[in-house]
């Protein structure tokens, strides 16, 4: 196992003191129960937003705590959702009064432990909205599936909701927000080698030198179909057709353009897959107005890439632009 | 012990799942690995090294309070999926235990039921859906029946195990319809499912330590 | 070969078109000769900053170029180094009338390249001057070597260097800050897999799954000798202490802490890593006022990782501090 | 052709040597992969294919002309360390071709070392360093002093080119002090030089071409 660690078991902890260490200016990290809180939590009067997930998929969640974007991050072992107590503790933490918001990717463990957090929460007389993020389109049908699954899109409704809960409005109207991201995004990824979970210690999957998977998750899962290899320009195609008939995307729209790394392909790489996507885009019409481009939901040491596309109005599109101040997302600040 | 459950006999069963999941957690691992993320073995194991290290705090307490220490325990250090499933049976289980030092047959079937019914009230898994409700309804089934025609505990106990390794056996030819192993549709056909091997062995555990 | 590409010749033309198309709204890109100029560019009265070298070292150097770091990057085919055509016509590019400076990582092509181009633009009645950037302590003898590489240090000194042009010193002071910068900074840096280059097609070494490589360089190349896998701790103290015993480095000093990804290693363990380096420096009473996580300088998907310190004084402080907006460095603005 | 290179034969060995770069750009890559960066190949290849593509925009021009093109071609195509070193060369072999179609045996030996002299300028390698140097240098002088000892011109071009060989293969046992290779100190050792080796493929293709 070719990996930068100390005990398989202790990473997730020891990669928060490196967190804590390296971005005491924007974030506190509580050991027990592990979150990462933004340093200036909870800010009175403002919408707390909690996210978190398995760990693995860094800068997901942790790096997006700060201004402007989550106010927490809880993170489970990797690939395995944290626990209740993490996001009740989470939510005290940022409960400005004005209510939290809980962002959750669609896994059942994610669902089922923030479920029974925001039971908990409540009984504690906290104000709980959640909103789930399912924008995979490579998971088709949702009555014989757990239902699409939280990837790329994540990044987009974690900021764009920490901007409007940023501009003070209220609870309801930020979950909104995140629910109008959410429906407006839709993502689909690809994998040319698994990864490693530390503690299994060896590969999830098995791919040989001239195969991928297209329809990857982010939790080294093996995806809906295994192909040979093929080029960005062929891959690009696979990813971002379901991507456009889904939603759908019509000649006109205006979108913002996310091309994801998985952890193991270098940025060369992710600007060819962006030069084969915009191509697509411009063939049909679409016009890319923001982009976004590298590893930022990731899958340990994966290489491979996902594409997400979100559809963009005036709304949208100034939460965007404005000022986020994290340690792996920032502008304007 | 063939009577009741006791609250010392009702430890011993925890004590020795803790175990079987310890020694089989590479092999759950790497069934989860298959058609899920590979940490189902990490993730029980994490949780019931857990549990051991806190059974001392109940030394004195009831049924109840075993049981809840277990369930709250989980909960709280396993996650995933299997965290709130596995932790809502116990806390389920607990409810029933309420004062009690130990459970008659009927009463830990009902226990049982309870946790069962708490699993899927939460996950909401029907049979077939390749979980660990395949291993654990068939068991519960199994042993409802076999006390209603009066068999003894550990003959019940017995039969219930059998019926969740049928169940779990099952689940290799199914397609997951929910958790993790639906994502890969027909391609998670051909694998038995970690949940249903590690729910499989909290019953093989009941019928080895109650006999 | 695992990778994201279409034909391996062209992998650095249609990187280019990425970043033009994702980044439209911060830089051009020329594409014959190849460079990228900040979009404003020349910036009349600025001292015009050009780097640039091998590709495959992404974000380095075109994801620096922006606003308060560098106004063009010349990127020459992987691993090798571009040729003195495009670093005139990026010089040219630039030239706001206060003079142009060359910020070259110190290897043979590099500097052979960018001296010839610095003799054309002379001709042609362009000031320039050149700053060679050689933290690498893995190089111990330049006697005997082609001296110490450019590594890590390279990133904090075309920030630094840009912050100060952008202030609109001169050429001379712009210079005589991008050569403290390298003066007060220190790199080393290790692999536990080598990297493909794409027209070679196969890794340029091989690595055995219990190995790794201490003193490596940015271009695949095997370092200074091969060990045994260690752990983060163990590999944090062989990165670390020839770096402290180089300056030297003493209690009570203030550091920038950089630890880099070479490209294929995950964010969560440059985390574990800089927890690793945090702590031995504490242990030496050094104290991290400024960190950076991340990978910047890469090498392609090799999975390894570099530390950087930079000794740090009010002013260099305040150069780091300053606005900077570029595709992969972004704050203030 | 043994009195003296003109033009066409000048051009016949630029063509030769791309073609044997072609056939050796793999081979010359590995050299690089053991010590260095593993794109020597894939450099001098990219030169040499830019080099015949404008081939015929000096069809009409002196010696001059088409080394000065070699060169500046090399200089813009290359990049890394072969290019400007190399570009050097022929950059300085076109100052003494100036105005020439054909070149004396004397008078390429005197350009060709004024390339020689000009890369050693810019790369400041001494002989021993493990560079092209070995390779050029030895087979510079061998060719001298064939010169000087009024053998013929291929004659001359064979013993220089055994020399380059020679030198190239004196590269194997060298330990680095130049280029990429310096950083490996002494395990760039038991390697040939692949700038050593693309030196000596260009002599062998003045000796196969001029004969
Ligand atoms: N909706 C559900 N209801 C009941 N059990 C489920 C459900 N979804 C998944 N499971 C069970 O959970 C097991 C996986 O647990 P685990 O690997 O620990 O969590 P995760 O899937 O979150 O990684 C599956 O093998 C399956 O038996
Ligand atoms: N200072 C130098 N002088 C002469 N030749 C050199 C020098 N440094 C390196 N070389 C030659 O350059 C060759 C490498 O060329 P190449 O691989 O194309 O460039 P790079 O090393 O920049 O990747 C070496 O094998 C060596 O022969
Ligand atoms: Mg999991
Ligand atoms: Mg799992
Ligand atoms: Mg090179
Ligand atoms: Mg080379």
């Amino acid at each position: 196992m070719k990996k930068l660690i100390n005990q398989p078991q202790n990473v997730v902890a020891e990669a928060l003191r490196g967190m804590a260490a390296a971005h005491a200016d924007l974030l506190r990290v509580n050991a027990e129960p592990p979150y990462l809180v933004r340093r200036d939590a909870p800010v009175q009067g403002k919408v707390g937003i909690v996210s978190g997930g398995g760990s693995g998929h860094e800068p997901l969640h942790g790096g997006f705590v700060g201004t402007g974007m989550l106010d927490a991050a809880c993170p489970g072992p990797v690939f395995t959702s944290p626990t209740p107590d993490q996001m009740l503790a989470a939510s005290h933490a940022v409960n400005g009064g004005a209510g939290v918001l809980h962002l959750i990717k669609n896994y059942t463990g994610d669902c089922l432990n923030f479920e029974m957090a925001a039971e908990l929460a409540r009984a504690e007389g906290i104000e709980v909205e959640q909103v789930l993020i399912n924008d995979d389109v490579a998971v088709q049908d949702s009555l014989y599936t757990a239902g699409r699954r939280g990837v790329g899109a994540t990044v987009l409704v974690e900021k764009i909701a920490g901007a409007a809960a940023e501009q003070r409005r209220p609870l309801k109207a930020v979950a909104e927000v995140a629910r109008t991201v959410n429906d407006q995004s839709r993502s689909m990824g690809m994998a040319l080698t698994s990864c490693t979970v530390p503690q299994a210690g060896r590969p999830t999957f098995e791919l040989a030198e001239d195969e991928m998977e297209i329809g990857i998750g982010i939790h080294g899962e093996p995806g809906r179909r295994r192909m040979k290899r093929a080029s960005a320009a062929e891959v690009a195609v696979m990813l971002v057709e379901p991507i456009l008939g889904d939603l759908p995307f019509r000649s006109g729209d205006e979108v913002l353009a996310f091309v994801n790394g998985m952890g193991g392909t270098p940025l060369l790489e992710l600007y060819i897959m962006f030069a084969e996507v915009a191509r697509i885009l411009e063939g049909k019409g679409i016009r890319i107005v923001r982009s976004l481009v590298g590893p930022y939901v990731t899958s340990l040491e994966m290489a491979g890439c996902s594409v997400t596309l979100l559809k963009l109005d005036g709304e949208l599109l100034q939460l965007w632009d404005a000022p986020v101040k994290t340690p792996a997302l920032r502008w304007g600040a | 012990m063939t009577m009741a459950v006791t609250r010392e006999a009702a430890e011993q069963w925890i004590r020795a799942y803790a175990a079987a999941i310890a020694e089989h957690e590479q092999a759950l691992t790497q069934l989860d690995m298959a058609i899920g993320d590979g940490d189902h073995g990490a993730n029980m194991h994490r949780g019931f090294q857990a549990v051991l290290s806190r059974l001392p705090t109940v030394a004195e307490g009831d049924l109840a309070a075993l049981f809840k220490l277990v369930g709250m325990t989980l909960l709280s250090t396993v996650g995933g999926t299997s965290g709130p499933l596995y932790g809502t049976l116990f806390l389920q289980m607990a409810l029933r235990a309420q004062g009690k030092h130990e459970l008659a047959p009927e009463e830990l079937e009902a226990a049982l039921r309870a946790g069962l019914d708490g699993i899927i009230a939460r996950g909401k898994a029907a049979p077939g859906d390749k979980t660990m409700i395949d291993a654990l309804k068939p068991a519960q089934d199994a042993l409802r029946q076999a006390l209603n025609q009066q068999e003894s505990l550990p003959e019940a106990l017995r039969q219930a195990e059998e019926a969740a390794r049928k169940g779990r056996d099952a689940t290799t030819a199914m397609e997951a319809r929910k958790g993790r192993a639906s994502y890969l549709g027909p391609r998670s056909v051909g694998h038995p499912d970690p949940g249903a091997t590690s729910a499989h062995l909290l019953m093989e555990c009941a019928a080895r330590t109650w006999v």
